[in-house]
Order: structure tokens, then C-alpha cells, then sequence
């Protein structure tokens, strides 16, 4: 299924915006997006370990995320959906 | 009741297509009838046989342990399959080319000088149609008139300018096995 | 008119244009097209290439598909893409072929594609002869490939018997979804016989599974690999339901001077031929035999069998091998009668006097001692297990007469065109025997 | 499934899982090159709008899974006859478009014969050949492809070419053929290399649509697990040591080979 950016948000109070949303149960902990990330804001948690058992990546900087979407083009599992920058919204 | 016969000979003899005209005149006659070459390398060259057996129920074994008469168009021919014609059966010798016989007096051995027979009817290479006429005239297996049919229609449908030799040799050899007197 | 008189010319009319003179592997080809083959893919192989040679000429002309492989790997494969995306596929080899063919005979019976595979049997092991032999029978009955399944072998004694197998081979392959087999041999192959010009055409069935484009349904797969142990064995107890299925409704067979018989011939394809003018020859010889003709070598008809042993002395397998579907016999037969074996191989086939011979072998061996209660009861038999559509010929009765489960149980002599009596003598009366 | 995260306005989105992509995680290693390419081939279907019409050949082989992953009308192969079997599909429905995904196992050793016929034929067919250069489901064994000196778990001190040959550039080889109407090769060491990849696959895909002929990208990948390394390690290895043996780029492209082969449409 797709993800309508236009549907309507969730009930509850609204997360912080970011232009990453990392699936996180998807993600295998390859690192090949962290090491394609040219703002180096990608890193694992090492805290969390997800359902397939590995350390998922994380977002470290919403605002120096530039939605290049490296990583979404070498990641094997299509853990990322990447939006655009907010000031081009 | 089941009738086989073997032609046998060179390639080149026309040997499976005699096969295949008695064959043809089987069926045009009503009878079941069965066809097999020799199969393989041989048929590109050297020696080379069919055998058909016409009946008038569906033909057991296709193979033939004792055939009821044998087509020797060359000496290996006659060697190999003189021995095989059952008791009582007929052997047909192309005379042009053997000189030898099968030295059995128990089968009705027919000697033609093939080739003469077929220079008469306009080409010389039409052995085996004088052989097959020489087996209906005296087998009486098929009728001949069927026989002039599977001609008209194999012969006239590919190479219609050879029909008439065709014919005319298949004339010769069924006069020919009609005329000769059976030994006793 | 010499000889034959005025019958000749009216039977000549009536036949012309029922019967034709065709070569097996032709015939073969030609049933195929007219059972509604879309794509033939085949490699040259020497008894077969002839139809593989039809198939160039003709699918061509009609629109429809022929190509020859760079291999019979390729071949096989070629037709189990080609079936999976619902097309009706014919392949066709001989011995050394099939075995390459193997490996994707396994795939298509766990895949359930349904592709008819012709074997024009040859002599072997290995690159062996080309002459005719039956030594693929364990190769095509027990499997081909790895694996626990079965395919339908159909083994056609004639030509237009095999005619008539082309396309129950297509109706058992959609029915059943699987690969199915026509086990003809080189003489088949070779040989021509008449065939009458009746083809026939099984309905398509709908394919709601084969492959044509995932667009406004889920997509759809055809596949084998199961890693989970417990899935693939819940697709194998389907399988082996399937076989069963198969098993219960699609034997087929024929019999042939069974009523009186006190010993029995049995002999598929080319050596039931073989077995009928041996027995001819035993029966003029006084020996009471019958000759029990399986069609379908799997499934194999195997109570009949067993029935039918009951009330026998003793039973002849007649095979172009060493020994293959006497197993099946024997295992059949329970010990219920002695079992005897005549076979021969790499490309020789027995003559009847081989096999004459060797009923009076068995005939020694069971003696004139009577023949012992039957281990099970009925002589009788109950009904035959029948295929599956009206359509379609029953099985054949006990006393059927005829090489074909389509022909007549007893086939008058003058029916249909054939069968004038021949003259058994030349035209001098002296032919024959007279000297 | 992840929400997007919406603030005070809609946004519009960069990049989101191909619908012809399925959300199941795949049974891929971590960093395995397939699941690059399998959303790089969802990709260029779906841009293409060819999934309703896409009729998969899946090979044997980890990528035998593909069927999981993709959401395509599927036929598995026997090891090294997906180009057969894609022949069979494509002469039966020309409405159709036949994609084709092997290894380098599968097409450069078990299944040689099958892939210069379908090319030598030009079957119409986009074929997918992943060049990792070893046998991964089996374990890490050398392939027709392993380098010279790579150590794998049947060459355990590097192959050498006196006992196994030399690794075949089999995509060069092909390309000679006239029925092939496109050869490329790319990688998938680094975003933009992935980029270069997808338009090759996208120019294969069209060369099929234009009735071109035979068409196949090979994409030198990595197997991370087999080759012993990190992820990261597997990529730098391609670029040091794969790519020079086996460089990346377009080597025919001809838009339109002589023939191409008559096909029959069944109905089903």
C-alpha cells in the first residue's frame, strides 16, 4: 500500500515534522545508508532492537536532513519514505 | 490373415517408395496395412529395406521373422533375407544385378532382369517398381488396379512427368510375375 | 479387374477419404494439431525427427507456434513457460532426450503445468541405438526426475491408436494440471499405417491459474520451492490425492481373447503387436492364450490385472527390455499365478516364434495342474473403473478384440472399409505354400 | 506500516516504497544487493505501467524469492532455464511483457546454452542478470564470475585460473550476438551508480516494448555475507576490485535488432 501524504492525520497530538520516516521494523542494520548520507545525520540505535532483530537506523537531525534520498537509493529494504524539505513545501 | 513382404537392396533403389506404393494400394484396396523402413544412417547410402505387410485385420507384429515374400534387389540383400522367406513363400531377384540364388527349393523363386525390364518401360532406374509388378502379379495381395492408382497419386502428385515410366515398369513387372511359370 | 472383382473398386471408393497412409511420428503431430496445440518446441533426435519436422511445416501454416531448441533443456523448458502462460504445449524426444528433459518433468509435476511429452523410445543406456525399444518404462512410470509424483503415460500400440491418445493426453494434462506422456517407440515412430481422419479436439478448460499479466486480480505464481517442510508437505498429500484421483479414474486397457484363455500375454505398444501374432500362432498350434494390453502404464491397471490372475495358469510379460513393467505385473499379481519374461533390448525386438516359445515354456511350467482357488473372488469382475467423460471410450471389457479402447470390442470383418479377406493365395492358386 | 508524519502542512513526498514492491521484509542478508535492484525493477515497471502486464521468470538461487517481493505474475525455473522458459511465455503471449531475473550461476554456468540461444534468437525478452560472483544460497562457492583469487568456500585459496578457469565476461559476450538489441552493465556501489543502473534497466525494459530484441543489464552486486564482509566493505570491494574486471557501462545498443521472432497470442 501507498503512503497518501494527504490523508488525514492521525488523532493525538502531532510529531515533530521530519522529511525522513524510517520503517523501522523494515530496516537490517546495513549501514549503507549511513555511510551514503552526505550530511552524516543518519546513525543505528543502538538503544532499540527491532522485529527482525537488528538495530534499526535513526534520523539524528531533521534540520540538516536535506531529503537528498541517498539513502533511499542504496538502501536494500526501503526502510525510508522521504519528503521534501519543509521550506519547498 | 496377414501377408509381408521385404524389399531390400541399395539406397537409391527406390526400395522404400515400392514399399510405400504397395502400402498405398493396400489401402486403397480396404486392407490394413503396415509400413516400416529401415531406419537410420543406412538411409543416407548403402543398404537399405522395408518391409509392408497388408492383411485384412489389424497387423500384429511389425516384425517379420518369416516373410511371405522378399524383394532382393542386391547379393547382401538376398543373402540376409533368402533365408528368411517363410516356406512356401516367394523370393524376387533382381537378375541384373545377383547372379547368385538363394539355393532353397521350397519358396518360389522369381528372377527379373530389373533393370532390362525397366530401360523398356523409359528409365532404368525404376528396379523396384518392375519388382513390385512382378509381386502383384504374382500375389495377387493387392489389386493392381489399386496399385496404378497409389502410382497416379504419389507419382503424379510430385514428379508427374515420371508417371508414365512408372506405370509402364510396374506393367512390365506384373506381366512379367503373372507370366513366368512357377516351379513346381 | 483382376482378382479381387467388383468389391475392390466400391471399398476403394468408401475408404479413400476416411483412411490415409501416415508415419507414425507424423500422425502423432498432426493429432496434436488438431487437438489444438499452440506451441510445439522440440530437437532433432533420431526415431522422433519427423515430428518435430511436421511440426515445422504445419504450425507455422496455421499461425502457431514451433521452435526448435538450442537443446532438449531448452525444449522442455521452453513448453513448461509456455504452458505456465496457458497455452496448450506438445515436446517430443526419444530415450537419451527424455533423460534430459528429466530435471523439468520434475518441476512441472510440482509446478502442476500441464505439457504432453512424447517419447519415441529407443534403444539404451546412454547414447544406446535408434532402433525401437521399451526400456524408458521405468524412466516414464516411476519418474523422471526427483521426487514423489506420477505422470499419466499413454502407450499407443498403433498408429492411429496413438491418433487417438494425442488428445486424451491433452484432456488428462488440463484436467489433472500435470505433464503427461505419450510412450510410443521407434516403430511407432517409424512405421506407417492408416489413419482415419477423425481427429479430435478436447475442450479448453479455464486456466484461472495460469499466467497472463497480474492486472485486476492478485498476481498469480507457479512454482515448486516450498521451504517450510510443513507446506510442502500439505502441496505433496495434495499431489499424492491428485495421483490417486487419477489412479481411481483413469486406467486404461484392453484385452484380447481373454475368455478362454489359460495363459496371458501381457504386452503394452509395440509388443502386444508382437504378442498378437504369437498368440495367433499358439493358437494353432492348441495353446489357449490371451493377450491383456495396459494403455495406460500409469496409472497401471492393476485389479484387473489381479483379477484376471486369479483365473489364469500363468502370465507372459512381453517387453523391448530387460524386465521393467513385468515389476508392476508381478506386483499386481501377488503371487496369485507364475509370472514368465520374455524380453529383448538395445533396439532388437522379439519375434513371435521367440514368444511362442516361450508360452510353451510357461505352459510347461504350470503343467495341467488345475488351477487353485483364486487367492480373491470374482472371476467376475465387477465394473471397471471408467474415464471420466461419457465421451470417452469405456474400458475396455475382457473379451475386447480390438488394439484400440475406440474400436469395437469385436470388429466385424467388413465394417467400416476394412478388412476384405486377402487372398491367401497368388493368383494361380499356387502361392503359398503350393509346390 | 510507518505513518507519515505530518506537520503543520501536507509535504510533498521524494521517495516511497514502488507499489509493485510488497511491504513483507524480504529473507535478503543485510546489505544485499537484490533488494536494491528488486525495487529498482518495481520501479521501472511501475513508471512503465508494465506490472499488469508482466509475466516474471524467477531463477534459482537466493533471488528465487523474487516472487515474494515483486508483485508480478510468476513462473520459477528450473536452475539456469529462465531463458527458456521466458521463451516459452513470450512466443505464446506477445500482448505481454517477459522479464527475466538470473544469477550469474544461473546464467553464466548452468544455463550458458539457454542465454545465447534466447539472445542468438532475439526473444523479446528484458533479462536481469545479478553478478555477485558466488553461489550465496549455496554457501559462498566460486561461480563462472568469482575473480581470480577470490576466496570462496570451493576455492579456498583464491581461484586460480590453471584449476578454474578464468571469470567470464559473459555480458560482453553476448553483446556480440546480433539479437541483442541491448547490453549494459552497472553497479550498485553508490546512489548515483544505482541511478545510472535504473536507466539502463528502463532502457531495457523500453527496447522490449519497441520490439528491439533481446535486451540485458548485468548489475554487479555484492554478497556480504558470502564474501566475508561488512555491507560497506562489500561495496568498496566492487569498486577496487570487481569493477575493474568488469567495467560498468552500455556495450550495445542497437536499438533494433534485424529480426525479432513471431509469437501467437492463446487465450486463457
Amino acid at each position: 500500500m501507498a503512503i497518501d501524504p494527504l490523508a488525514s492525520p492521525l488523532p493525538g497530538p502531532l510529531p515533530p515534522w521530519s522529511p525522513l520516516v524510517i520503517a523501522e521494523d523494515r530496516c537490517k542494520g546495513c549501514e549503507l545508508c549511513i555511510a551514503a548520507c552526505p550530511k552524516s545525520v543518519l546513525a543505528l540505535d543502538a538503544g532499540v532492537v527491532n522485529r527482525l532483530g537488528y538495530h534499526p537506523v535513526r534520523l539524528l537531525d531533521a534540520e540538516r536532513c536535506t531529503s537528498c534520498a541517498f539513502c533511499a537509493r542504496v538502501c536494500p529494504d526501503v526502510v525510508f519514505t522521504i519528503y521534501a524539505p519543509r521550506r519547498e513545501a | 490373415m496377414e501377408r509381408s513382404v521385404v524389399f531390400a537392396g541399395f539406397g537409391g533403389q527406390g526400395l522404400l517408395f515400392a514399399g510405400q506404393v504397395l502400402a498405398r494400394a493396400g489401402l486403397e484396396d480396404g486392407l490394413e496395412v503396415f509400413w516400416i523402413p529401415s531406419y537410420g544412417p543406412e538411409m543416407r547410402g548403402g543398404t537399405a529395406s522395408c518391409t509392408v505387410i497388408v492383411g485384412d485385420e489389424p497387423i500384429g507384429s511389425p516384425v517379420v521373422d518369416r516373410a511371405d515374400a522378399v524383394v532382393a534387389m542386391n547379393l547382401p540383400s538376398l543373402e540376409k533375407w533368402g533365408p528368411r522367406v517363410a516356406p512356401g513363400g516367394l523370393l524376387i531377384v533382381n537378375a541384373s544385378l545377383v547372379d547368385e540364388t538363394a539355393r532353397r527349393l521350397d519358396v518360389d523363386e522369381l528372377r527379373l532382369a530389373c533393370t532390362e525390364l525397366a530401360a523398356e518401360a523409359g528409365d532404368d532406374k525404376l528396379v523396384t517398381v518392375v519388382a513390385l509388378g512382378a509381386l502383384v502379379g504374382r500375389t495377387g495381395w493387392v489389386d493392381d488396379e489399386a496399385v496404378r492408382i497409389a502410382l497416379r497419386d504419389i507419382v503424379g502428385r510430385k514428379r508427374p512427368a515420371a508417371l508414365a515410366a512408372d506405370l509402364a515398369a510396374f506393367e512390365l513387372g506384373l506381366a512379367a510375375g503373372a507370366r513366368e511359370p512357377v516351379p513346381a | 479387374m483382376q482378382g479381387n472383382g467388383h468389391g475392390a473398386s466400391e471399398r476403394r471408393a468408401g475408404a479413400r477419404h476416411h483412411r490415409v497412409l501416415m508415419k507414425g511420428n507424423e500422425a502423432i503431430a498432426e493429432a496434436a494439431i488438431q487437438a489444438g496445440c499452440d506451441a510445439y518446441f522440440g530437437y532433432p533426435i533420431t526415431p522422433q525427427a519427423e515430428l518435430l519436422e511436421w511440426m515445422a511445416r504445419r504450425m507455422p501454416e496455421l499461425g502457431r507456434v514451433f521452435l526448435q531448441a538450442e537443446s532438449e533443456l531448452g525444449a522442455i523448458n521452453m513448453a513448461l513457460g509456455a504452458a505456465a502462460a496457458g497455452a496448450r504445449v506438445l515436446v517430443s524426444s526419444s530415450s537419451p532426450g527424455i533423460s534430459l528433459m528429466a530435471e523439468a518433468m520434475s518441476y512441472m509435476a510440482g509446478q502442476q503445468t500441464p505439457v504432453v511429452l512424447v517419447n519415441v523410445m529407443r534403444g539404451g543406456p546412454g547414447l544406446g541405438s535408434i532402433q525401437p525399444s521399451q526400456g524408458d518404462y521405468f524412466q516414464a512410470v516411476k519418474g523422471h526426475g526427483h521426487g514423489d509424483y506420477k505422470v499419466p503415460v499413454l502407450a499407443p500400440a498403433s498408429i492411429s491408436e496413438a491418433v487417438d491418445l494425442v488428445p486424451l493426453a491433452f484432456e488428462l494434462a488440463e484436467r489433472y494440471r500435470t505433464p503427461t506422456m505419450l510412450l510410443a517407440d521407434g516403430i511407432l515412430g517409424q512405421a506407417m499405417e492408416p489413419v482415419e481422419l477423425r481427429f479430435r479436439t478436447p475442450e479448453r478448460r479455464p486456466a484461472d491459474w495460469a499466467l497472463t499479466g497480474a492486472a485486476g486480480r492478485p498476481p498469480r505464481v507457479i512454482r515448486s520451492l516450498d521451504l517450510q517442510p510443513e507446506d510442502l508437505e500439505r502441496h505433496n498429500l495434495e499431489l499424492q490425492a491428485k495421483f490417486r484421483e487419477i489412479a481411481r479414474r483413469e486406467v486404461r486397457w484392453s484385452g484380447q481373447q481373454l475368455g478362454d484363455a489359460e495363459l496371458v500375454i501381457v504386452a503394452y505398444g509395440t509388443a502386444a503387436r508382437v504378442a498378437r501374432t504369437a498368440i495367433r500362432r499358439a493358437r494353432a498350434s492348441g495353446l489357449r492364450v490371451g493377450l491383456f494390453r495396459p494403455i495406460t502404464l500409469w496409472p497401471f491397471p492393476e485389479r484387473e490385472l489381479a483379477r484376471l490372475s486369479a483365473r489364469v495358469r500363468g502370465l507372459l510379460v512381453v517387453e523391448l527390455s530387460a524386465g521393467q513393467m513385468v515389476e508392476d505385473v508381478r506386483l499386481a499379481v501377488e503371487g496369485r499365478c507364475p509370472v514368465a519374461f520374455h524380453g529383448r533390448m538395445g533396439g532388437m525386438v522379439p519375434t513371435p516364434d521367440e514368444v511362442v516359445e516361450a508360452l510353451r515354456g510357461l505352459q510347461a511350467r504350470v503343467g495341467r495342474r488345475p488351477r487353485r482357488a483364486p487367492a480373491i473372488p470374482a472371476p467376475e469382475p465387477p465394473p471397471l473403473p471408467r474415464p471420466a467423460r461419457s465421451s470417452e471410450q469405456p474400458a475396455a471389457p475382457f473379451e475386447g478384440d480390438g488394439w484400440s479402447r475406440l474400436e469395437p470390442a469385436e470388429p466385424t470383418p467388413t465394417a467400416a472399409g476394412a478388412g476384405r479377406p486377402l487372398a491367401t493365395a497368388g493368383r494361380h492358386g499356387r502361392n503359398g505354400g503350393a509346390r | 506500516m510507518s505513518v507519515a508524519s505530518l506537520s503543520e502542512r501536507p509535504t510533498r513526498v521524494i521517495y516511497q516504497r514502488p507499489e509493485l514492491l510488497c511491504e513483507t521484509s524480504t529473507r535478503y542478508c543485510p546489505g544485499c544487493g537484490h533488494g536494491i535492484i528488486h525495487r529498482l525493477i518495481a520501479e521501472v515497471l511501475g513508471e512503465l505501467q508494465l506490472g499488469p502486464r508482466t509475466i516474471a521468470v524467477a531463477p534459482v538461487g537466493c533471488s528465487v524469492f523474487a516472487y515474494d517481493y515483486l508483485q508480478l505474475d510468476f513462473v520459477e525455473s528450473p536452475h539456469g532455464r529462465a531463458p527458456a522458459v521466458a521463451t516459452g511465455i513470450r512466443r505464446v503471449r506477445p500482448e505481454n511483457f517477459v522479464l527475466m531475473y538470473q544469477g550469474d550461476g544461473d546464467l553464466a554456468a548452468i544455463g550458458t546454452a539457454e542465454i545465447v540461444h534466447a539472445a542468438a534468437r532475439g526473444e523479446l525478452i528484458t533479462g536481469v542478470f545479478v553478478n555477485n560472483g558466488i553461489y550465496g544460497m549455496t554457501g559462498g562457492q566460486m561461480a563462472p564470475t568469482t575473480l581470480l583469487g577470490q576466496r570462496t568456500t570451493s576455492s579456498p585459496t583464491g581461484r586460480e585460473a590453471s584449476l578454474a578457469g578464468y571469470p567470464i565476461r559473459i555480458t560482453e559476450m553476448l553483446a556480440q550476438l546480433p539479437g541483442v538489441a541491448y547490453a549494459a552493465r552497472g553497479t550498485i556501489v553508490d546512489p548515483s551508480a544505482i541511478g545510472k543502473t535504473r536507466a539502463m534497466l528502463k532502457r531495457a525494459c523500453q527496447v522490449q516494448l519497441e520490439g528491439g530484441g533481446f535486451a540485458l543489464v548485468e548489475i554487479l552486486s555484492n554478497c556480504p555475507v558470502g564474501w566475508g564482509m561488512t555491507a560497506q566493505e562489500s561495496l568498496e570491494h566492487i569498486r577496487r576490485e570487481v569493477i575493474p574486471a568488469y567495467p560498468p557501462g552500455v556495450i550495445v545498443d542497437r536499438g533494433r535488432t534485424a529480426t525479432t521472432a513471431p509469437s501467437i497470442s492463446v487465450e486463457a
